[in-house]
């Protein structure tokens, strides 16, 4: 009942949205519909996720060829929803304060409509229980967000940018039911719970698993943004309206983790090892991928989609190691806690899709809110804002802080969980694993290292030191509705980070139900988390944040005690003489220089130096730097492809030249060559 | 709970010592006389009581800065295990460690880019850099340590390998404690990546960063550091060779304990002061190469645990 | 049916000799010659079936294709002022060549069914291999020869090839299909007369290979 | 009944050629498209709820009863559509009066030529029918006083009529074939009578092979399978836009139709259904990849909408000659789904063409803001041509998938979806390169408000049917899938 009304809620939103359009009301109702069935999808999922059993609603079936249409929330799915609707109800009373800007510029009926269609047929990826109504449900939200992202489409690159994605969404889509109904051809029907009576067929050969397995993961790599699919990632995101792109970063992107765990762990069962091991080296390089292009950009939202590559990255990473741990396991059951470790892993990731949710949203808002207030996107052109916008400066230090994975936020929490898991994969006496894995924790550190630089350069380019343009010194601080959301966000971030062992607890249930093995009990020890093997290691965030506020007092008052109370003059910034213009400051682009120079050069990044000569060899005139990111896999991977597509439609476009007697002939050849064949 | 805590004030206590210590031990090997060993206490003290200057520019991440930075120091002294393998391990293990000092590394260059000063920027982009080539060596180090051990809690660590034996040295822990001993050579600014006592612009890192602190600020910065130096330095001694180390309350064992510390301490002191007089600093762009050397000295460590281990 | 057999060979010569005339005229009067055997094998064929209603089939064979459709392309001919050169696009020895081919091929593809047993019980099967070849040729005079006028003949001498095929195989077809057809055929030749006009006034000419302004 | 409906548009032809008065022939040829629903409607009622009528030369069966629905249907649209636009060309000058009636005329001429495809129990008669499809849209093909069009009329009639005697002889060689076992009559083209299993055992497997492939070759012409769909693309761009979308979504249809009656009659007979299947999907995937590329170098949109045609034809073709019943179901659905998807998008070229001038895609630009409802429309239509949920082409694309990867033909289920992206990628780029940007400087706002009233509804259905399939129309499907699979109803 409670499903019939949030589905019908978000319904009315669009269609009020559309009604209400250029009124008033138009710009709060349709949100308000948002938030409401958000809040209801929390109520809803809960009691699913708390194990009071599945909620299931049956919808007209389409026809009887193509099974029973049904919506399915089991605790995957409750988990990803209750995720999915934090995020949505934050974005939703965001967006009554944000979308002002847009108001006399662009149709905001439009926004509304498209903002509930999106975020219901997000809902219903998470709980289609049918591979038909799943694939709709599917285009459904990759054309509704690619309208979305095509919102302010007066500008180019919008457009452009939209289209890219729609076109890899759509093949990506291409390669999704090609599995399904590869999948459909061994149990007959549609129903995702016929599919999960695929793990079970011994008689199924490895080929046509590990086919099923490939296809899934380019169809859902590319909505995942997995390197190289990743393409479209960081177009989109940054093209569409911030409170979009903080749905597509946090929430959309999900909805592949969401199916590969499901598909890979649930309907297929994880045979071979080497799937594990595949998605465990792409996630790597996703993540490092994702990490240095985000280190080379300076516009914001830019920096923040290539940043949700990195993270997505490191959910997968966690998917790969519970895949090998759980195809081990699956086939040798002697090795001591295999099955608890896939277990963790899995936890890991379902732990970071949350926090990456959290802070993704929370990060892409504050962009919003920065980018309204100062009119540009390039960070270059900041700086300073954080004086001018104190309480959006600081919800966004503490999305800074948990992407860097500082403790005991909830990216700290995710990772220290990943990292446990990868360093007891020393029972497995694999050579491959045994190779991969240590390189896993390697590109896991370092990503997570450079991810800290780069947050480091953007919240110091953006809200530090002097402003470097007008705009930016005149930013006003963001409405009301807008801090009020980011609020919510911030204080999850910390508080999901501080009570990570009630938060471990919840999402156990949730891979429990997905791999069989709980691990909640070895884990979760009043305010500790550890290994499931029985004391390798644990970390108790709660104590961590006891430690640093008994500290932080303590460290002040004995400061002071000592030599006097603090005295502070203000004065200057030391300018060795000259006084400083904003102009003086480190760039951003100059802050992430040593970086880019060892790393960039793997990723197509080019930066050149000219000087214009002066009368003296040693000081020129004029230098100018310039850098640029070569796509490197748009111009190597992506543009062979199109060009070979173009190139062989030329010659092919040579038949229709015009001439009748050439038409004639087409048909006179094609006759005599059947009427030979076939005789 | 007492030891625990003495332990950790003997740590916070020693720190400034250290530094002294390779202060003076670098004076001696250049042919100076060089400072009291007990300068650096001199200095904060002296610092502590001075009035700060800052930047009108700056904003509350340059004031909470230190004051953060301290705590953090703190919190990660309290889970090595000096003399005695019990620690408040409670809290967290290794894993955690590392990201306590990562909070400082965050809060130091975020701070360092708040006055908008040319130097602190340039200190920050490098100490990212720095930080940033040198995480993996560092992770991979202690993953052979935990794979050796098998934990990551840091009392535990000591305590498996120091009640083990001297069998458990083996290629790969040397091999890991060799890259470690890189990663703290880049962690701590010291020579050959950063040079401590410099305040020439092109080559501070370290230095450009706290170049706007003044006063208490400077005082705690400077204090962080050097306890995050001996930090690092305990747990070179008591992560990887944690023999000697006291197991147990026993006053005689604690004792040892507290000798075989100061010796492992002296040793680790001699030899960075060793290398900053021998070596000299090494431009920015080739610190990779050094890096990578750690790095392929630490996979050589987990790879070797694997062939040999299985083997 | 020797009878039949030599009509049939008449018929597909009549058809060769209309690849190789080289005056549109001359085309013209073959292509008369051509319906009328056509209608003279309906006849024969009624004869010898005693089917009754191929006989109105014959009649009207030679007075719509024999007579009314002629003179309507003369008029055409004579009113545009057609070039009296056909203009072959493939030269005219080639062309030869290539109904030699076009008939081998013909009887190759057919060969299958007349030799059968069984199959066809018509007394004319020995003329399917013929009539399809005339239909093979039609076609490649369409597509050999430029001019609108030629490729109206070439379709027609195709439609005469599938009558015959008609006659070979099952004595032509129910009478209100062949109606229908002989009605279809009439009307597609008007109009397509009627285009040629239009072609003429638009572009001067009914050389059909200038019509190359539709490509991609 | 059915000679009623076949009478209204025949009429209606004849009573519009006296007319002079714009309003009164533009009134006459709505009544009677609306009538002519209105008798497609009760007849396939009748259809639906007692079965099969069968009047000797007359048949229905739900099959032609699908094809009837869509040509009345289509024709509806268009005739409404062509009301406002033929009469802006007559307002503007480009035609006159008598054109006007003229184009009415033949306009239902045109209607009742395809009405008698679908109801013909006789194949000749089919053929005769489809011939007549030709002779009377020749005119509307060339009803410009351009060259081009001349042009396209031209070939649009020669390449037909070729194609069409060569579909002829197969309807010949199949007579043949049966008349041995059926006798003289005409029964012996009829098609209900060969549809007898006994007969269809009987009948001689060489010459029905023979006749399969002119048949296809033939009427393949006339559907637009590559490579004998030259002439779709000239004869689609160049014929005024509600006949483009009437040969589009319909007149194809009437062809594909002529094909499936032969299929059916070859797949029950001896040879098996593997070989019509097979024909069926070479040229169904041939026309796929033919039109993929020349939509990629697309100039002009008409023209774009036309390979977009040809590619939809080999959809289907696909679907049917997969033979899976899912696939077929599949088939069947597209029809419709296309058929209302290209009515929708040349109703929105026409009123681009109208506005813009240019039939060239690079000179039209900022649809949006000149012309906001259309803009929707057509990227709406967009979209759903290319098979996007939540619109019908989506599920009826995924059907003929599913089919083909049921019978594992891989390698044409990876071809199929290989090609498909590509026309996405390349229809969208298209599309996105008129619609958004800024527009020209010319008048600005919709041509009439009531031709987008008139595309809302199409745009609808399909979206609609892409949701919630009505349990008639499922029921049809079904009854028509198990004529393919075999079952006589």
């Amino acid at each position: 009942m409670l499903f019939v009304s949030i589905i019908l809620t978000s319904l009315a939103g669009a269609l009020l949205a559309v009604l209400l359009n250029k009124r008033r009301a138009g710009m709060l109702i349709p949100y308000i519909a948002a938030a409401l069935s958000s809040a209801m999808l929390i109520v809803m999922s809960a009691p699913v996720l708390l194990g009071h059993g599945d909620v299931i609603l049956s919808l007209p079936t389409y026809i009887q060829r193509l099974g029973e249409f049904s919506l399915r929330v089991d605790s995957l799915s409750a988990f990803f929803l209750i995720v999915m609707a934090i995020v949505t109800m934050c974005v939703s009373i965001y967006s009554v304060g944000y979308l002002r800007e847009y108001e006399n510029k662009y149709n905001l009926g439009r926004m509304g409509f498209l903002f509930n269609i999106f975020i219901l047929s997000l809902c219903m990826v998470f709980t289609a229980g049918n591979a038909i109504l799943f694939l709709i449900m599917w285009e459904i939200m990759s054309v509704s967000s690619y309208f979305l992202v095509i919102y302010e489409w007066r500008r180019a690159d919008s457009v452009s940018s939209g289209l890219m994605y729609l076109v890899m969404t759509h093949v990506g889509t291409a390669f999704i039911a090609a599995a399904f109904l590869l999948m459909w051809t061994q149990t007959g029907s549609f129903d995702f719970t016929s599919f999960a009576g695929i793990r079970e067929m011994s008689e199924l050969s490895g080929t046509m698993r590990s086919g099923i397995f490939i296809l899934l993961l380019l169809g859902f790599g590319t909505k995942a943004g997995l390197v190289p699919l990743h393409i479209w990632l960081p177009r989109a995101h940054p093209a569409a309206p911030s409170n979009i792109s903080a749905l597509m970063s946090a929430v959309m992107v999900k909805t592949a983790a969401y199916m590969i765990i499901r598909c890979c762990f649930g309907f297929l069962g994880v045979t071979e090892v080497w799937w594990g091991l595949l998605v465990l080296l792409i996630a790597c390089i996703s993540a490092l991928v994702g990490v240095v292009y985000a280190l080379a950009e300076t516009d914001i939202k830019r920096i923040l989609a290539y940043s949700t590559v990195e993270n997505m990255g490191i959910i997968f990473i966690g998917i790969g190691a519970a895949m090998v741990f759980q195809a081990f396991s699956n086939g040798d059951s002697t090795i001591p806690y295999l099955a608890d470790i896939a277990a963790l892993a899995l936890v890991a990731s379902l732990f970071h899709v949350m926090s990456h949710a959290l802070f993704k949203s929370l990060l892409f808002m504050g962009a919003g809110a920065v980018i309204s207030s100062s009119h540009t996107r390039n960070i270059e052109k900041m700086g300073g804002i954080g004086r001018r916008m104190r309480y959006t400066g600081a919800f966004f230090f503490v999305g800074a802080l948990s992407i860097s994975a500082i403790p005991p936020l909830n990216g700290f929490i995710g990772e220290w969980m990943l990292f446990q898991s990868l360093f007891l994969s020393q029972t497995i006496g694999d050579p491959m694993v045994n190779i991969l894995i240590p390189a896993a924790v390697a590109a896991l550190a370092l990503a997570g290292a450079i991810a800290a630089a780069c947050f480091v350069r953007l919240y110091g380019a953006v809200f530090l030191a002097r402003p470097r343009s007008d705009h930016a010194e005149n930013a006003e601080e963001a409405s009301n509705s807008m801090l009020g959301s980011m609020m919510i966000l911030a204080s999850l971030c910390v508080l999901t980070g501080v009570l990570a062992t009630f938060i471990v607890r919840i999402v156990d249930k949730v891979s429990a139900s997905v791999l069989g093995t709980s691990i909640a009990s070895k884990v979760v020890g009043g305010i500790t988390l550890s290994t499931p093997d029985g004391g390798f290691s644990h970390i108790s965030p709660l104590a961590v944040v006891i430690v640093f506020l008994l500290l932080l007092p303590l460290v002040y008052l004995l400061s002071n005690r000592l030599g006097g109370p603090q005295r502070i003059m203000r004065e200057d910034t030391w300018d060795c003489g000259t006084p400083l213009g904003p102009r003086n400051q480190y760039t951003a682009t100059g802050h992430s220089q040593p970086l880019i120079h060892s790393f960039g050069r793997y990723v197509g990044v080019k930066s050149e130096v000219s000087e214009t000569k002066s009368s003296s060899p040693l000081i020129p005139a004029r230098m100018k730097f310039h850098q640029e990111v070569e796509p490197v896999f748009e111009r190597y991977l992506y543009r062979p492809i199109h060009r070979a597509a173009v190139e062989l439609s030329n010659r092919i476009g040579w038949i229709q030249m015009g001439s009748i007697q050439a038409y004639l002939a087409y048909i006179f050849v094609t006759l005599l060559v059947l009427l030979v064949v076939f005789r | 709970m007492i030891i625990e805590l003495i332990q950790t004030f003997l740590l916070l206590a020693l720190a400034p010592l250290v530094t002294g210590i390779i202060r003076s031990l670098k004076a001696r090997m250049q042919g100076r006389k060089g400072p009291s060993v007990l300068q650096p206490y001199r200095d904060l003290l002296k610092l502590l009581y001075k009035s700060s200057i800052r930047s009108r520019d700056s904003s509350w991440v340059l004031s909470i800065a230190p004051y953060v930075c301290m705590a953090a120091v703190i919190a990660a002294a309290l889970l090595v295990p000096v003399i005695y393998t019990g620690t408040f391990g409670l809290i967290g293990d290794l894993l955690l460690l590392i990201y306590l000092l990562a909070i400082v590394r965050f809060f130091t260059t975020l701070a360092a880019l708040d006055a908008g000063s040319t130097f602190g920027g340039m200190g920050s982009s490098r100490e990212l850099f720095i930080s940033s080539i040198v995480e993996p060596t560092m992770l991979l180090s202690i993953f052979t340590v935990g794979l050796i051990s098998s934990t990551t809690d840091l009392g535990g660590i000591s305590m498996n390998m120091a009640s083990t034996g001297l069998d458990l040295i083996e290629p790969s822990l040397l091999l890991a404690a060799a890259a470690f001993f890189i990663a703290i050579l880049a962690e701590n600014s010291r020579v050959p990546v950063d040079n401590p006592a410099t305040h020439l612009e092109l080559t501070m890192v370290h230095e450009a960063m706290v170049l706007e602190y003044s006063g208490k600020d400077l005082a705690l910065m400077e204090y962080a550091s050097m306890t995050k130096l001996l930090v690092f330095f305990t747990l070179m001694a008591n992560i990887f060779f944690p023999w000697g180390i006291a197991t147990s309350m026993d006053p005689i064992a604690l004792a040892i304990g507290l000798l075989a510390y100061l010796v492992k301490i002296s040793i680790l002191t001699l030899a960075i002061a060793v290398v900053e007089s021998s070596m000299a600093k090494m431009r920015l762009f080739r610190l990779p190469n050094l890096f990578t050397m750690a790095f392929i000295l630490s996979l050589l460590a987990v790879i070797a645990y694997y062939i040999l281990g299985v083997a | 049916m020797n009878l039949i057999d030599g009509l049939a060979a008449t018929f597909l010569l009549i058809a060769i000799l209309a690849v190789a005339s080289g005056r549109v005229l001359s085309l013209v009067r073959l292509y008369s010659l051509h319906s009328i055997v056509l209608g003279i094998t309906a006849a024969a064929v009624a004869a010898l079936t005693n089917a009754g209603h191929i006989y109105i089939v014959a009649a009207l064979t030679i007075a719509l294709k024999g007579a009314l459709i002629p003179w309507g392309l003369r008029y055409v001919i004579e009113k545009i002022g057609v070039h009296r050169e056909v203009e072959p696009l493939v030269p005219l020895p080639v062309s030869l060549l290539i109904c030699g081919v076009l008939t081998a091929l013909s009887f190759y593809i057919v060969q299958p069914i007349v030799t059968g047993h069984d199959i066809l019980e018509t007394i004319t099967k020995n003329s399917l291999p013929m009539s399809l070849a005339v239909i093979f040729i039609g076609f490649f005079m369409m597509i050999a020869r430029k001019k609108a006028i030629t490729q109206i003949i070439g379709l027609l001498i195709m439609e005469n090839g599938l009558f015959m095929a008609a006659y070979a195989v099952a004595y032509g077809m129910p009478l209100i299909v062949e109606l229908g057809v002989f009605f279809d055929i009439l009307m597609a030749a008007i109009i397509l007369g009627l285009l040629a006009f239009r072609i003429n006034r638009t572009f001067d000419t009914v050389d059909t290979t200038i019509l190359r302004r539709l490509h991609d | 009944m059915i000679e009623l409906l076949l009478l209204i548009p025949l009429v209606t032809t004849f009573l519009l050629y006296p007319m002079r008065h714009k309003r009164a022939v533009e009134a006459i040829s709505v009544l009677a498209s609306l009538i002519t629903f209105a008798a497609t409607i009760y007849l396939a009622y009748q259809v639906y709820y007692h079965g099969t009528i069968d009047e000797g030369l007359l048949y229905m069966d739900a099959l032609s009863t699908y094809i009837l629905f869509l040509i009345a249907l289509v024709g509806l649209v268009a005739n409404l559509y062509s009301v406002s636009y033929i009469g802006l060309e007559l307002k503007d000058g480009t035609i006159g009066k008598s054109k006007l009636r003229n184009f009415h005329l033949f306009f239902h001429l045109f209607i009742f030529t395809m009405i008698l495809v679908g109801v013909s129990d006789n194949l000749g008669i089919i053929w005769i029918a489809i011939e007549g499809t030709t002779l009377a849209s020749a005119y509307l093909v060339g009803f410009y006083d351009r060259d081009t069009s001349v042009e396209a009329a031209w070939k649009y009639l020669i390449i037909c009529s070729v194609g069409i005697t060569l579909a002829l002889l197969g309807t010949v060689l199949l007579y043949a074939s049966s008349v041995n076992i059926l006798g003289g009559a005409s029964d012996a083209l009829s098609w209900s009578t060969l549809m007898d299993p006994t007969v269809l055992a009987n009948l001689d497997v060489g010459l029905l092979r023979i006749a399969f492939i002119l048949v296809l070759i033939g009427y393949g012409t006339k559907v637009g399978l590559a490579p004998m769909h030259t002439w779709l693309p000239d004869a689609h761009s160049q014929a005024p836009t509600p006949v483009s979308a009437l040969l589009s979504a319909v007149l194809l249809n009437c062809a594909m139709y002529g094909i499936l009656r032969f299929h059916l009659i070859i797949s029950g007979s001896a040879i098996g259904p593997e070989f019509s299947s097979n024909l069926l999907l070479l040229f169904g995937l041939l026309s796929l990849a033919t039109a993929a590329a020349f939509i990629v170098l697309s100039k002009d949109y008409k023209r774009m909408l036309a390979y977009s045609s040809i590619e939809h034809m080999g959809i289907i073709a696909v679907g049917f000659g997969v033979g899976a019943p899912l696939a077929i179901m599949g088939a069947l659905f597209h029809m419709l789904n296309h058929a209302l998807t290209k009515t929708l998008l040349f109703f929105g070229a026409g009123n681009i063409l109208q506005r813009y001038k240019t039939r060239e895609i690079t000179e039209v630009r900022g649809l949006v803001s000149a012309m906001p409802a259309t803009a929707i429309l057509v990227i709406g239509g967009a979209l759903a041509i290319v098979g996007c949920p939540p619109f019908a082409t989506f599920i009826s694309e995924i059907m003929i998938l599913a089919g083909t990867i049921m019978e594992g033909d891989l390698l044409v289920a990876a071809l199929y979806l290989g090609l498909l992206a590509v026309v996405f990628a390349a229809l969208l780029y298209q599309v996105g390169r008129m619609v958004f940007g800024d527009a020209p400087d010319m008048e600005q706002g919709e041509i009439s408000k009531w031709r987008p009233v008139l595309m809302v509804p199409l745009l609808a259905a399909i979206g609609i049917l892409g949701l919630w399939m009505p349990n008639v129309l499922e029921t049809a499907l079904e009854q028509m899938t198990s004529l393919f699979m075999g079952g006589m109803t």
